[in-house]
């Protein structure tokens, strides 16, 4: 049986992979996928210690994560095709009349 | 009558009242009613006085209201007539109707003539207070009121800049001797728990030899304040500034002996305190050589006869220091007598001039052979200085000498001898004035020759009631000297010397003897003698050196100029205030100011440092302050708020990094702790 | 006790009278709203003279006392009454009204109407102040009379009026939000030592007082300093009053002076010393050091002063350090000096701002280089002028000296060297009035402005009469004033010079200071 | 393997239910409304809510009750919880009503949204467990990302949108994480289950370990950004300077209240065997952020913007009540009454005061015109004397000077911490209270003492029959909470009973 180390480092590594996206790359769309890739990371924590535990709850919370990963996906995109009216690319460094 | 006491004072409320709101309709007549206003306080005292003298005496005390009660404190506004005040009263409203009456004359067709006579009124009103008053407290109202109304008078011609910085400095310097006062009566509270006479001096015999010597030197501070002794006496000579019936009632008669009647007032306290009463024979006696010696070379008339009051008062104390009390306000009255007459006198003189240019009207090297001209004001004047140089039978005589005996007796041989040169040079510089003044060619102006004239009636009246008693004040109260009239009738309101005492024995027992019978032992004889001596030497030196050999002064001024312009320049005495006491408080004052801008305000306004660099990097940033930062917390506030501002650099990934760097921090200080 | 709330009629009728102007009366009537505003104003006297006559003089307690319940949970309630502390600066308080609302008709022309809404509501917090028995009652006032007159100095001030106003609010709040601290803590204090009720309420935690231990009251006593301090001011705290007196309206610097500095010493009064018996003693001499610099420091800096209002501002500043002094000699007669002396700088130096208006009024300037040798054309103002200033420097006969007289021997009883220095104080206080009365009086008349000077009118005679008279009453039979405050001021006494406070009582807790 | 239908009392959730309906009612009904009257929904919103908030409060008083098999509570603190955001809700729409036909925003949705957001923070107040807690948190922010970024027109509105989604999406993944790390050491996700499982066997260990530390620091992460403390707070003034000023206003208040109340419910309920640990991090956070909303606020010179700060500020206030309620009393932990009373009260105050002041801001805006510099406020106290001292009631409570609300609730917080010698937090919360005031007396200062230059004439104030009545309602609860607060007092007393 796979001990529960393991799950917990996997889960940790995504985590900060998905961290380091959000903030290295610059492309909207690409933030979006990190985030994505960091609730994925917490998802796999999850079911690790649900089966770690023998205890259904996990798995549960799994699920509802990942029903809301997905409204928020779409609320997100919807508000970068907002952004897209007048340019091409959503560039997150461009995005900034709003300061001091 | 006595319950009457409380009339006294009322006359001048009535006169101030009067004059002070209706001057301008009053116009011409507000001298007259001044003058009426001291009369009838005048024969108020004179019925007292009859009473007082005639009558049983003793001592009585007339309740007015209670005034102020604090827990144990509690004074009351209430006057005392005994012995003492009789004298003060009959000196203070005899001496204050003449000069009122004078300066009717005197003061004519000045544009503030009723605001004069008020003041004048309030004078007599306060001088009242100071006399009558059963406690010290009612006397310091009085003290202080005589302070203002000095203050008032002397700047009464308040265009003049030095006639308004004279009547400043008066009030400054004797605020300076009442703050000693104030301690003073601080300590009798707290040592006795009451400030009436009568309890105060019920409880003086407890206290100890060095309470009793603080008390009286506190108390002599603020003498010395009011009666010009040294180190404060410089506003006496400036106060010449002021009309000359002031400079006569005011600055010859009443106010200056204030400090005199306070010392004689607390003598059971001052009998109790030995060290304190020697403090101030030293300074009486030191005062009256110091002044005395100003007094020979001044040219100014008014300031001769300054000096000369500077120097009698320190005569007066040296009495009182010696514990010759009575023989101290003996003196006082002679002396308001003729001190009195010779400002008068004076006063009628500039009067005469007042057509001459300014400078010269009171100089006297710009005077001469007025004797035949004013021939009333040049005989009374003349019997004032003789009074005053101490020449038998006239009043100067028997005060000056008793003192000079008591200090002998009493073993004060410094300050005997100080004194008798004193003396001389009283007679010397008094007959000085005399002969430039009077005798000799006329150096007036010649177009202001014409317009001497006599001065008028209202004007010599005075002068010649003034020498009258000049000439009989001294006589009948004094003689035989120690044991006349004013001294058994002073006796039951001052204390006596202790048995044992610092007087020598042999003085002592001529003490007891004269308080008791005549005066008896060869000394007795040989001091009256040296005193005439001394009088008779002055007055023909003064002869000697301004009638008979005219260039003599001249002479004697080149062969030792430097004695001569030391003398001139009064010791530069002001100079040196000026530049020790008063210039320094200017500054520190200015120093002050800049510091509380600067510092404290800056501290709390924005110090340099923080507002510069926050003004340079808001300047990079274009930021509009508010007019002002609030204050230096508000600026380095502001400082750091500019700082805060400009991390919001709208890029997300910034703040993301923040939250990101803020978790790590928090991690970081828990696995590290 | 009448059943009539009396103090609270008095205390909301100038806030009622401010409602109805804001109401019901437009901009334009200003004639209308300023005859309003002045029978409001005299109105209030006239009912808070009972207080004088029906003031019971053997009664140390609170009088006129009105007790309803405002905020149980907290044990607040609004609970009111005077004793003899109090009552004389209710007085002086509607008073001093009548004279701001009078002063200010010339001088304030351009809205008047929030002006005087201003002016009223400043009225209630005021008196609020005064009469408040209650801790929590007394802060929320204390707080309330910043608002008004931030807006006083802000809307109708002098050319830095925005600086001051500003300075001020915040100068005030900091002072008063550190008390607010002190407060909570005494507040719970109690709960824990004291009575074991959470209240607020004066009289039960007077008792208190002495059961709490030092260290603790050390640090409430701090806690109340601060914010008194500034309010008086004293020395440290003392740079908000020139500016605020500069850029104030004469009514506004007459109030400011006359009445809301006097909050700072009340509040040692009533609060600090019978709350924090044992920390007041302590702090005696730190606080008699800092009054007696005051003294002397406010006179100094006055004497270099070129403008007449920040002259006087500073002169407040020496003679509230009298009064300090008086407070923190501990004894009957300086703490009733000191009590006098309130009334008596209300009086002088609310007068004298009021001259200040007159002149300035006529000239806009207050620099003393542009006046000179005035007492030839304005003999009436000169007169006027002329008694203000001795009884502001203490001259016999007049209220000053009486005050400082009883603050000078108390002082003395506590110790010689405390009233050795503040003496001289009296000697700088005559050099400084001294030099501006001659400055600005005497001398040449060489400025050709001055020439055309009118002197006071009936109006300015009528608002500055009863001052005057005032100050001849007060000095030549004290009485009446001192025996209203005798009592109190003994039982003030009595609480504070109580015996030593217990050391170690349930300190532990008092190390976690940071948690 | 047979399969138990738990009994579920469907009545405990009747304000969810009841406001699910109404969402779907509003989503209908937009379909009928033409473009012009699109306010007639906000209309029947308005009503729908007050009706809610009217049956939430029915459910006060009757101690605490569980249903849907323990995930979802309702007692005092969740009822007060559901009536405040109720009430700010009405408001809300209130304001809305008038910014909307203002700004020509004619979407029926927006009301829909609001709804979904408030629907969430209900369902946050009553959760009573960590899913709860989560999926009302996402349905709340979800939604409200939509609001902010509801001008599509504008661009600011559109880019403060995307940043508040980026930050929202990357804090509800740590608090997720947090969530699964504790639920991996604790074995449940229930609030009481974590609690006995620390209180367990090897409770002492699992509460040090470093992992859980870790777990209990995302959490305290998670909920600082929902309420913007100090270091996660970046995204606030952005956000709240781009989204329509109702949104603004609504968001500052509400999110407050529900995200408080699960922060209360999770730190008090679950992790009191933790307390010291996240007792010094918040107090750390609750400093840090009242002085940097404080200070920051001072040099801006955008009205709105500097109402984003002073918001800021006073979350740091709120989450002091929360600090100081804990104290340790001889060796157990204890969570005292007043504080959290004070948290409650002070957050029913905060409610009137800042959408009072956010709603002047509305009172002022006109097409294409924001009003948002603040020297175009100038002379405003003059020339609209009523609106001027409505505004100046809103400072003086936001700056806690009496007699206003702010005051009374910033004096319970004060006397809650001094009580539990917080003295060092007190000081520094009242000495940055006396700090706000420069900026506050700096719009007083604007609004009243400088004068105009005569060329701008003074802005005229636009007000509908709607807004009016808000702003009345606004200022008399101001007022009213700082001179009589006693009713108010007690009802924030009450919330504490069955909480803890």
């Amino acid at each position: 049986m796979i001990p529960m180390t393991h799950f917990l480092v996997l889960g940790a590594i995504l985590f900060l992979i998905g961290a380091m996206g959000v903030l290295m790359r610059r492309n909207a769309i690409i933030i979006l996928l990190s985030i994505e890739l960091m609730l994925n990371a917490v998802n796999v924590t999850f079911v690790g210690f649900s089966r770690h535990l023998a205890d259904m709850t996990g798995q549960v919370f799994a699920i509802f994560v990942i029903t809301v990963a997905a409204c928020e996906a779409a609320v997100g995109l919807a508000i970068l095709i907002a952004l897209n009216r007048d340019r091409t690319m959503v560039n997150v460094d461009e995005v900034n009349l709003l300061k001091w | 009558m006595i319950e009457l006491a409380w009339l006294i004072p009322v006359f001048p409320v009535i006169g101030v009242l009067i004059n002070g709101f209706f001057g301008k309709n009053v116009g011409e007549k507000a001298g007259p009613i001044a003058s009426v206003m001291a009369g009838l306080s005048f024969l108020v005292v004179l019925g007292i006085a009859v009473e007082m003298i005639f009558g049983a005496g003793g001592s009585h005390t007339v309740p007015l209201w209670t005034w102020v009660e604090a827990g144990s404190l509690s004074v009351s506004m209430s006057f005392l007539i005994d012995p003492l005040s009789t004298i003060m009263l009959l000196v203070v409203s005899g001496v204050g109707f003449l000069v009122h009456v004078y300066a009717v004359g005197y003061m004519h067709g000045d544009p503030g003539y009723p605001r004069f006579f008020t003041w004048l009124n309030l004078f007599m009103l306060s001088m009242f207070l100071l006399v009558l008053g059963d406690n010290y407290l009612v006397m310091f109202v009085g003290w202080e009121g005589v302070g203002l109304c000095s203050y008032l008078l002397i700047g009464f011609w308040y265009e003049k800049q030095s006639a308004s910085d004279a009547g400043k400095k008066a009030f400054i310097v004797n605020r300076i001797g009442d703050a000693g006062f104030l301690l003073g009566m601080f300590l009798i509270w707290t040592l006795t728990g009451s400030l009436t006479y009568t309890e105060v001096f019920k409880a003086a015999p407890e206290m100890s030899a060095a309470a009793a010597s603080a008390v009286g030197l506190l108390l002599f501070v603020g003498a010395i304040g009011k009666s010009a002794q040294i180190p404060l006496y410089v506003w006496l000579p400036d106060a010449m500034e002021g009309p000359t019936p002031v400079s006569a009632l005011i600055h010859a008669a009443t106010m200056v002996t204030a400090g005199v009647y306070m010392v004689a007032r607390t003598s059971p306290i001052y009998v109790m305190g030995p060290d304190a009463m020697s403090v101030i024979a030293i300074v009486g006696a030191l005062t009256g050589l110091f002044a005395a010696s100003i007094g020979l070379v001044q040219n100014d008339i008014k300031r001769v006869l300054a000096y000369s009051t500077v120097s009698q008062l320190g005569f007066m104390f040296m009495a009182l220091g010696v514990g010759a009390f009575a023989a101290g306000i003996f003196h006082l009255m002679t002396h308001a007598f003729f001190k009195g007459l010779l400002f008068l006198g004076s006063g009628s003189v500039i009067h005469a001039l007042h057509h001459a240019p300014e400078e010269q009207q009171q100089d006297m090297r710009y005077m001469g052979g007025l004797k035949d001209k004013m021939p009333i004001t040049y005989w009374t004047f003349l019997i004032g200085a003789i009074a005053i140089a101490g020449v038998p039978p006239l009043a100067g005589f028997w005060s000056k000498d008793e003192i000079l005996a008591n200090a002998f007796f009493t073993g004060h041989y410094t300050v005997w001898i100080m004194g008798t040169v004193a003396a001389f040079m009283t007679a010397f510089y008094m007959f000085r004035l005399i002969f430039m003044t009077f005798h000799g060619e006329m150096r007036v102006d010649h177009h202001a020759r014409e317009h001497i004239h006599e001065s008028p009636a209202t004007m010599t009246v005075p002068l010649v009631i003034l020498a009258v008693l000049s000439v009989i004040g001294g006589v009948i109260p004094g003689f035989p000297p120690e044991a006349g009239w004013i001294h058994r009738f002073l006796a039951p309101s001052l204390a006596k010397m202790p048995a044992g005492g610092h007087a020598t024995e042999q003085g002592v027992h001529l003490m007891n003897a004269a308080a008791g019978g005549g005066h008896s032992g060869p000394a007795v004889v040989f001091l009256i003698i040296l005193a005439i001596a001394v009088a008779v030497g002055g007055i023909a030196l003064a002869w000697y050196m301004y009638v008979k050999d005219t260039e003599a002064p001249r002479r004697l001024y080149r062969s030792m100029p430097g004695i001569y312009y030391l003398l001139l320049g009064k010791y530069y005495i002001d100079e040196i205030y000026q530049t020790c006491i008063v210039e320094p408080t200017y500054k520190l004052m200015r120093g002050l100011w800049t510091f509380d801008a600067k510092v404290v305000d800056g501290a709390v306004n924005g110090s340099s440092l923080i507002t510069v660099v926050s003004s340079r990097f808001s300047g990079i940033f274009d930021l509009r302050t508010v007019d002002g930062a609030v204050n230096g917390t508000a600026s380095f506030i502001r400082f750091f708020s500019q700082v805060f501002k400009y991390l919001q650099s709208g890029m997300v990934q910034n703040y993301l990094f923040v939250m990101l760097l803020g978790i790590f921090v928090m991690l970081s200080a828990y696995l590290f702790r | 006790m009448s059943n009539m709330p009396l103090l609270t009629l008095i205390t909301f009728l100038p806030a009622v009278g401010a409602v109805i102007i804001m109401l019901f009366m437009k901009k334009e009537q200003t004639k209308a709203i300023k005859g309003f505003a002045t029978a409001v104003v005299v109105l209030d006297f006239l009912i808070s003279l009972p207080l004088w006559f029906r003031f019971d003089q053997s009664e140390a307690g609170f009088q006129f006392v009105e007790k309803v319940s405002w905020i149980p949970t907290i044990g607040v309630s609004y609970f009111v009454g005077i004793d003899g502390i109090s009552v004389l600066l209710v007085l002086l308080t509607t008073l001093t009204m009548i004279i701001g609302v009078v002063c200010s008709f010339t001088a304030i022309e351009e809205r008047e109407k929030e002006y005087y809404v201003c002016l009223l509501l400043l009225a209630t917090g005021m008196l609020g102040t005064f009469i408040a028995l209650d801790i929590f009652l007394f802060y929320v006032f204390f707080e309330i009379t910043l608002v008004p007159m931030y807006f006083l100095i802000g809307v109708w001030g002098g050319p830095r009026k925005l600086y001051a106003a500003i300075k001020f609010f915040l100068y005030t709040l900091f002072g008063s939000v550190l008390m607010l601290l002190g407060i909570l803590a005494y507040y719970f204090a109690n709960l824990k030592m004291g009575t074991g009720t959470l209240t607020f309420d004066l009289v039960e935690l007077y008792a208190v007082g002495p059961k709490i231990p030092l260290s603790l009251q050390i640090w409430i006593f701090l806690a109340f300093f601060i914010g008194f301090a500034i309010k008086v001011p004293m020395f440290p705290f003392h740079t908000w009053l020139p500016d605020a007196h500069v850029e104030a309206p004469t009514a506004g610097s007459v109030i400011l002076a006359g009445i809301l500095l006097k909050m700072g010493t009340y509040g040692f009064v009533r609060f600090a010393l019978p709350l924090l018996p044992q920390a007041s003693q302590v702090f005696v001499p730190f606080m008699v050091l800092l009054s007696i610099i005051g003294i002397i420091y406010g006179a100094l800096v006055a004497m270099a002063q070129t403008d007449i209002k920040k002259l006087v501002a500073y002169s407040s500043v020496s003679h509230l350090g009298f009064v300090m002094l008086g407070v923190f000699a501990l004894n009957e007669q300086g703490v009733l000096g000191g009590q006098l002396q309130m009334i008596n700088h209300g009086i002088s130096t609310g007068a004298l701002f009021l001259l200040v208006g007159v002149v300035y009024e006529r000239r806009h300037t207050r620099l003393i280089s542009d006046y000179g040798g005035l007492s030839k054309i304005v003999p009436v103002y000169t007169v006027l002028f002329a008694i203000t200033m001795l009884s502001s420097i203490g001259l016999p006969g007049l209220n000053g000296f009486v005050g400082e007289f009883l603050i000078l021997i108390g002082a003395f009883k506590k110790s010689y060297v405390y009233a050795a220095f503040a003496v001289i104080g009296i000697v700088l206080g005559a050099a400084y009035m001294l030099w501006l009365f001659q400055r600005v009086f005497f001398g040449t008349l060489d400025n050709p402005e001055n020439e055309k000077l009118t002197d006071c009118n009936a109006r300015e005679v009528l608002y500055l009469l009863p001052l005057v008279i005032l100050m001849f009453w007060i000095g030549l039979y004290p009485k009446p004033f001192l025996g209203r405050m005798e009592a109190s001021v003994k039982k003030v006494v009595k609480m504070v010079n109580v015996a030593e406070a217990p050391q170690k009582a349930a300190l532990g807790k008092m190390t976690k200071l940071e948690k | 393997m047979e399969v138990v239908i738990p009994d579920i009392a469907l009545s405990l959730a009747l304000p969810e239910i009841g406001l699910a309906i109404l969402v779907c009612a509003v989503l209908i009904l937009d379909l009928f409304v033409s473009l012009e009257n699109k306010s007639r929904v906000g209309v029947v919103a308005f009503v729908g809510v007050v009706i809610l908030a009217l049956v939430a409060f029915g459910q006060w008083g009757e101690g605490a009750r569980t249903t849907f098999n323990g995930f979802y509570v309702v007692d005092n603190m969740s009822v007060f919880v559901k009536v405040c955001v109720l009430a700010c809700t009405a408001i809300s729409i209130l304001l809305m009503l008038q910014y909307a036909k203002v700004e020509k925003i004619n979407y029926g949705e927006f009301y829909a949204m609001l709804l979904f957001s408030v629907f969430g923070m209900l369902v946050m107040a009553s959760g009573n467990d960590l899913l709860t807690v989560y999926l009302g948190l996402e349905t709340m922010s979800i939604s409200i990302y939509v609001l902010v970024a509801f001008m599509r027109h504008d661009p600011l509105s559109r880019e403060a949108g995307l940043k508040y989604f980026l930050m929202g999406a990357f804090a509800s993944g740590v608090l997720l994480y947090g969530m699964a790390l504790t639920y991996g050491f604790t074995g449940t996700t229930s609030i009481r289950g974590i609690a006995e499982a620390f209180a367990g066997a090897g409770g002492g260990a699992i509460a040090q370990s470093p992992v859980m530390i870790f777990g209990l620091i995302l959490l305290v992460a998670g909920f600082g950004f929902k309420l913007a403390l100090a270091p996660f707070h970046m995204w606030l003034p952005d956000a709240y300077t781009g989204a329509p000023t109702p949104i603004t206003g609504f968001m500052s208040v509400a999110v407050k209240f529900a995200t408080v109340a699960a922060l209360m419910r999770i730190f008090f309920v679950a992790f009191p065997a933790m307390a010291e640990s996240w007792n010094t991090l918040l107090w750390v956070l609750t400093a840090f952020t009242m002085v940097w909303g404080n200070v920051a606020a001072i040099a801006q010179t955008s009205l709105k913007r500097m109402l984003a700060y002073s918001s800021i500020g006073h979350a740091g206030y709120v989450l002091m009540g929360v600090v100081v309620s804990m104290s340790v009393i001889d060796g157990k932990v204890t969570f005292s009454s007043i504080g959290i009373s004070a948290v409650a009260f002070y957050l029913l105050a905060y409610l009137f005061t800042n959408l009072g002041a956010f709603g002047m801001l509305i009172l002022v805006c006109r097409d294409g015109y924001r009003g948002d510099n603040i020297e175009d406020w100038k002379g405003i106290g003059q020339a609209h004397p009523w609106a001027g001292m409505a505004f100046v009631v809103f400072l003086l409570s936001l700056g806690g000077i009496p007699p206003t609300a702010g005051f009374v609730g910033k004096l319970y917080l004060f006397a809650a911490a001094v009580q539990n010698e917080y003295y060092w937090l007190a000081a520094i919360g009242l000495v940055m209270s006396a700090v706000s005031m420069y900026y506050y007396g700096r719009i007083i200062m604007v609004l009243y003492m400088e004068n105009r230059g005569d060329t701008q004439e003074v802005m005229s104030l636009s007000s509908a029959p709607s807004l009016f009545f808000a702003m009345v309602v606004l200022v008399v609860g101001t007022l009213l909470l700082g001179i009589f607060p006693g009713s108010f007092l007690d009802a924030a007393k009450g919330t504490v009973a069955g909480f803890i």
